[in-house]
């Protein structure tokens, strides 16, 4: 079998409508100022793609980014990326997805896939090293997301396929690679668009060694002794998956209840990740290669089905009254087999309710009760019936049926399951978040609620908390690997280790910016240097992240994006829960102005022409 | 003077406008029988001290105030009417003051609506022949004011509830109430009511009283909204800017829907950029458009109101149309701190066009023939002039 | 929404204001019946008012008031502040407080603040309008001429003319108006 | 001196490091003490050896070992996690 040492820099551009491709060789300058992945997909896509273009158009492209990590066996690595414009939020949008089809594709000798134009009949792509095959995608149409797999299983080793939802363009559609997702903000919707029904990547073809072989071992041995060693990531994640988080969210009231008019319920623990563990007897079931282990899957009424992870819990249950861990999984279910997001899916369905019971939408849908949530998912699915407006997910639908002040959605997309009344910082972090409401572009709610470092109802030290996180998460997804290493790459340093919490805590709170610059995150710069055998060091590393966040907004607010967006639904800033004794309003204005300052923003929130020169962004 | 063979125009709100006019509240109320008023407003008001000001004024009138609402957010929802409606009840109120913008007034007329029928369902009243007589309903304006709080609309998620009722009784404009507010707001508010009421008085149907005080509200606006702007709100030209919107709030609830109002709000909806801007810009293009089209497109008499008489005399008459639409882009002119040249500025991506288009046509579009808003939008959209397209 | 959270909100009272108001009324209506001794244009004004003429002009809505009338005798006289058991001919209601205190300050004219509507009336019109003009002549006798003028809409004539009959005048009703 | 009653809700399998086997998630287990007694006292008289690797909460709020309680309250005991 060949080798690629280090990154193969291939990318491959294929056009639908001319049923073309051509062959793209990544400049070094552009991998060393972007390290691949999210990054590297957002300024390919940058360069081809101008603003102002209909997301379900023919114009507008996707980009799947596999990243340095993925292939070279560094823990928790087997991740891809994929970035494109969203038709649910009219922006950018990039998923992470832990499925089969990064591997392959890699180890077909490409770094990335660039999917531009629309082609006229249904078809599926077959990548190998040689480039593409445009096969007819009859047999596959309407089949759901695990069918299809199975059906073209056979061809490669691994492949991204949509859904029914993202054939009839439901503007929340996903993307499948195996059992995972390239989850939000309507991916499988644009592919949809452009009649292609799924991706094959044949794999197997090339091996991938790092460049500094030692020193990656070294690295390695370092990383996978950190995630062994770590509470959060070798604990809660390894045994109970990510709904370890509901005991702890409901504990912390942060949980959304009742479309976030709530933030603990006593049923709770009935939801949470122990009890699923011990009632479905769940294994692993993870990407692969994984080192942490946070998937899981069960023996969920007699069959063997992934669990929910904790975003579908908590939107689809407490969020909707809904205690029951198998109707959630049911639901789970459907969702990944017709290929919708269940983040915004649970949010919209929140949102119908709600809606509903105040008579402004015509449903049967009703808080607490299941009854004719499946059916509604179908619909969607399928876009019939009420499906019709809540397939346009939950800002559409408040534009048009009003009840805009209880639509929880921030630029169009629905919000993850921590309630920001909480957690101040994660109240920012949504506001500002790229992609949307998003938890996964920073999450502060983690060193507010979870480990106490910063006081979650002040707004000192937020903004630097959250641009470092957004840098640092930023970067993490250009590598490409998982997101949860930071915990045990962060926390088991030496620094970290002999510090102690008081101490934390004061620098946290008071000085956070320069506090969070000691921190060691060397572990990610070293990976990458030893894979690539360029230099890469911590403060560059950062920064790499913080042009591609800034990248990010660049491209956004090309398509009208600005301070008038970065705001929170009016029930988030203005209502209170029973929890909140307090009644402390979010100071949103104020951490914004901090934000956007040391950000290099203009008070509209639009990038100045210093901070893109300075990060030699254009 | 063109007088149509059938017109109407109704106006129940009496304008009270200058120094110590709050303290005639009481007075006011006490003649309209009543004897606890609620009063809804929003947080804003309550940060600028106009709240503060309107207790001051009730004091020694031996006068409670049932209760001061002040949770109303930017976006009117039944549920905040009917949160009030209960407060309302328990404290046995028996009239209502909305203190504030658009969003305030709105709520304390769906108020209206339910304790007047004592009902809890909003949904029922949506055709509003079916309402009872509503009680009385003050609306005191501030510098946050959008010139809806006139007018016989109300827009509550997302419905629109109609009638000549709703129109506040009394609208009391205060200068203690007219400090300095948020530019881009006042920008807002002025562009749209502008173009709400020079619309108004460019309709075929359009009658002699609406047409008075259409110029009345345009002659408010224009002379005024770029020195409000400059000094945001010095108190010597905010009230009158005010009174424009107050007035223009009248004229828009007897006259048809407009097409560059419409777009704005199209825009608004679909888009999230504020309406009045998008009116602003659109509006001197459509009037061109017009002109264009029919030599009587654009009544000569607008340059009054805009221009004054001396201009107007001096003018001759065959130009009076185009050099109003003229004086008009020089506003915009004035104002490009706040309004951008065109909407591709904004941004709006281009692909929206279109569907805004088309709802703007659902909505305002029935006094054009079709195609006009289209055409007018996309001059607006790369901020030609309807003269240089040909 | 708990209801406690927007409390009612009692009047409170403006007591200065009203104290202020209080006295300058009692002082007013004591000259009036002051002048009505001593000045002739004042004595022709009330000889032409009906012979069971009660004014009462006071401040809305439980202000400070006072009354003046003619008694059987035909003597005009300053009557207190309290309406009962008294057939008022003329009320004067200034709307509020602040309307008053406005007036009172001179800040505002009689007429000004007429027109801006701070006063409204039940009576006849005639009777207001000669009010109005003793008002005026009482005010010329009672302030010096810089206050004055601010206070009524034109000055005088005759107060120019022949000053011994002004400040004599002055003398007199001051003298008159604070002693009993 | 009176006595007040700490309900601890033991969560992320603490139960079972603690080996209490009929464990009751809706009830959690209850701790009688004094007033105004420490956190610490309380989970050491519920059978906890070292606190550093849990995180607990009382009505919403993070509360330290050091916290005194001086009238009745629920306490969360639980492993940390990331989030998801």
């Amino acid at each position: 079998m060949q080798e690629i040492i280090g990154t193969s820099n291939r990318i491959l551009e294929i056009d639908l409508s001319k049923k073309s491709f051509s062959e793209y060789m990544v400049k070094s300058e552009e991998l060393q100022l972007y390290l691949g992945g999210k990054g590297l997909g957002l300024k390919l896509l940058y360069d081809r793609m101008k603003p102002g273009i209909d997301p379900l158009g023919d114009q507008n492209m996707i980009a799947i980014m596999t990243g340095v990590f993925i292939g070279t066996g560094a823990p928790c690595s087997g991740r891809f990326a994929a970035v494109t414009k969203s038709p649910l939020t009219g922006i950018m949008t990039s998923c992470s997805c832990g499925g089969p089809f990064g591997m392959a594709l890699k180890t077909s000798g490409w770094d990335g896939i660039i999917l531009k134009g629309k082609s006229a009949k249904p078809v599926y792509l077959y990548v190998d090293s040689k480039g593409v095959e445009f096969r007819d995608a009859k047999k596959l149409w309407g089949l759901d997301t695990q069918k299809a797999q199975e059906k073209i299983s056979s061809e490669g080793t691994g492949i991204l396929a949509i859904g029914p939802a993202g054939e009839n363009l439901v503007r929340f559609a996903n993307v499948a690679s195996g059992h995972r997702f390239l989850g939000r903000a309507g991916m499988g919707a644009v592919m949809g668009s452009k009649n292609l029904k799924a991706v094959v990547a044949r794999g197997n073809e090339y091996k991938i060694v790092p460049v500094d072989k030692k020193k990656f071992d070294k690295t390695k041995a370092k990383a996978t002794k950190f995630i062994n060693r770590n509470d959060v990531s070798s604990g809660s994640y390894r045994n109970y998956g990510t709904n370890a988080n509901v005991n702890l969210n409901n504990a912390g009231g942060i949980l959304p209840v009742r479309n976030f008019t709530g933030g603990t319920h006593g049923d709770a623990h009935r939801i949470s990740g122990e009890t699923m563990a011990e009632k479905f007897k769940t294994t692993y079931s993870t990407c692969k290669p994984c080192t942490i282990l946070c998937g899981h899957k069960g023996n969920i009424g007699g069959k063997i089905r992934q669990i929910p992870e904790y975003e579908t819990i908590g939107l689809m249950g407490s969020n909707l009254e809904i205690f029951d861990p198998v109707k959630i999984s049911d639901w789970n279910e459907i969702c990944s087999l017709m290929g919708m997001d269940t983040i915004t899916a649970g949010g919209t369905l929140a949102w119908a309710m709600e809606a509903s019971e105040k008579g402004l939408f015509k449903s049967n849908l009703r808080f607490g009760s299941s009854e004719e949530v499946s059916e509604t998912l179908m619909d969607i699915a399928c876009v019939k019936g009420i499906g019709k407006d809540l397939a346009m997910g939950s800002r559409f639908c408040s534009k048009k049926f009003g009840g805009e002040d209880f639509a929880i959605q921030v630029k169009g997309l629905e919000m993850a399951a921590y309630d920001p009344r909480g957690s101040f910082g994660q109240g920012l972090s949504y506001a500002v978040a790229n992609r949307g409401a998003c938890h996964l572009a920073s999450s502060a709610f983690a060193l507010e609620v979870y480990f106490n470092l910063i006081n979650p109802y002040g707004y000192n030290s937020k903004a630097s908390l959250i641009k470092y996180q957004e840098d640092i998460m930023s970067a993490i997804n250009s590598l490409q690997t998982c997101v949860f290493t930071a915990f045990p790459y962060e926390l088991e340093t030496p620094l970290m280790k002999i510090m102690p919490k008081f101490v934390l805590r004061i620098c946290m709170n008071l000085m956070a910016g320069i506090a969070l610059r000691l921190v060691d995150i060397s572990l990610w710069p070293e990976f990458w240097s030893s894979i690539t055998g360029r230099k890469l060091g911590m403060t560059a590393f950062l920064r790499a992240g913080e042009r591609v966040q800034v990248l990010e907004r660049l491209m956004n607010t090309r398509e009208g994006i600005s301070r008038k967006d970065d705001t929170l639904p009016p029930r988030l800033l203005t209502e209170f829960r029973k929890c909140d004794d307090r009644e402390l309003a979010i100071p949103l204005e104020t951490m914004l102005d901090r934000y956007y300052f040391i950000r290099g923003f203009d008070k509209n929130g639009v990038p100045k022409k210093s901070i893109l020169k300075k990060l030699k962004i254009a | 003077m063109q007088i149509p063979e059938y017109f109407e125009f109704f106006n129940k709100t009496k304008l009270c406008s200058g120094k110590m006019a709050l303290e005639n509240i009481s007075f006011d109320l006490k003649s309209m029988d009543s004897v606890k008023p609620l009063v809804v407003t929003d947080n804003r008001s309550v940060k600028s001290g106009y709240v503060k000001i309107l207790k001051k004024s009730f004091y020694d009138s031996g006068m409670v105030i049932g209760a001061i609402y002040d949770r109303v957010n930017d976006y009117p929802s039944t549920a905040t009417v009917r949160e009030i409606a209960e407060l309302y009840r328990i404290r046995g109120c028996d009239s209502i003051i909305s203190l504030g913008g658009n969003s305030p007034a709105a709520v304390a007329k769906g108020l209206n609506i339910l304790v007047s029928n004592r009902s809890d369902n909003l949904m029922d009243f949506t055709d509003m022949s079916r309402s009872a007589s509503l009680r009385p309903f003050l609306s005191v304006l501030t510098s946050a004011a959008a010139g809806t709080e006139t007018s016989s609309e109300a827009v509550i998620d997302a419905r629109s509830y109609r009638s000549f009722d709703l129109m506040p009784d009394i609208v009391y404009i205060d200068a203690r109430l007219a400090k300095k507010g948020n530019t881009n707001q006042i920008v807002n508010a002025g562009l749209m009511s502008l173009a709400q009421s020079i619309e108004a008085c460019n309709f075929k149907e359009s009658n002699p009283v609406n047409d008075s005080f259409a110029y009345a509200s345009i002659s408010a606006l224009y002379s005024n909204i770029a020195a409000v702007v400059k000094k945001s709100g010095a108190s010597k030209d905010m009230p009158a800017f005010i009174n424009g919107l107050a007035i223009s709030g009248i004229v828009r609830s007897n006259a048809a829907a407009g097409l560059a109002g419409a777009i704005g709000l199209e825009t608004e909806k679909l888009t999230g950029f504020s309406a009045g801007i998008v009116a602003g810009i659109v509006l001197p293009r459509l009037l061109e458009y017009k002109l264009q089209k029919v030599k009587t497109g654009v009544r000569p008499e607008l340059l009054l109101p805009i221009a004054g008489i001396d201009t107007y005399c001096s003018t001759d008459e065959n130009r009076r149309a185009s050099l109003s639409v003229e004086l008009i882009y020089e506003l915009l002119g004035k104002l490009k701190d706040n309004v951008p040249d065109n909407i591709k500025m904004m941004p709006i991506p281009e692909y929206m066009i279109e569907r805004i288009a088309s709802g703007a046509e659902a909505r305002g579009g029935k006094n054009y023939p079709k195609g006009t808003t289209l055409k007018v939008l996309e001059m607006a959209y790369h901020g030609k002039k309807s003269s240089e397209v040909k | 929404m708990e209801a406690k959270n927007f409390p009612e909100i009692k009047p409170e009272g403006k007591m200065i204001k009203k104290i202020y108001v209080t006295i300058m009324l009692w002082i007013v209506g004591r000259a009036i019946q002051a002048a009505s001794r001593v000045d002739k244009d004042v004595k022709k004004e009330f000889a032409s008012l009906r012979d069971d003429f009660m004014l009462h002009m006071h401040v809305l809505p439980a202000g400070p008031g006072m009354i003046v009338g003619k008694d059987s005798a035909g003597k005009v006289k300053y009557m207190g502040w309290n309406p009962k058991g008294k057939k008022i001919t003329l009320d004067m209601q200034v709307k509020n407080i602040e309307g008053a205190f406005l007036m009172f300050t001179f800040q505002e004219s009689t007429c000004v603040a007429s027109c801006h509507n701070r006063l409204a009336v039940l009576g006849e019109v005639p009777d207001t309008c000669t009010v109005v003009r003793i008002l005026n002549i009482v005010e010329t006798y009672l302030l010096p001429k810089v206050i004055t003028s601010l206070a009524v809409k034109r000055y005088p004539k005759w107060s120019e003319m022949n000053p011994l009959r002004k400040y004599l005048g002055r003398i007199l009703i001051y003298i008159r108006t604070f002693t009993f | 001196m009176s006595d007040i009653n700490i309900t601890l809700k033991l969560y992320s399998g603490i139960e079972k490091e603690l080996n209490i086997h009929d464990y009751n998630p809706e009830s959690g287990i209850i701790v009688t003490i004094k007033k105004g007694a420490f956190l610490r006292k309380i989970l050491r008289n519920a059978g906890f050896k070292k606190f550093s690797n849990y995180v607990f909460f009382c009505g919403g709020q993070h509360v330290s070992v050091w916290k005194r309680f001086k009238e009745s309250a629920e306490v969360s005991c639980l492993r940390i996690s990331g989030g998801g």
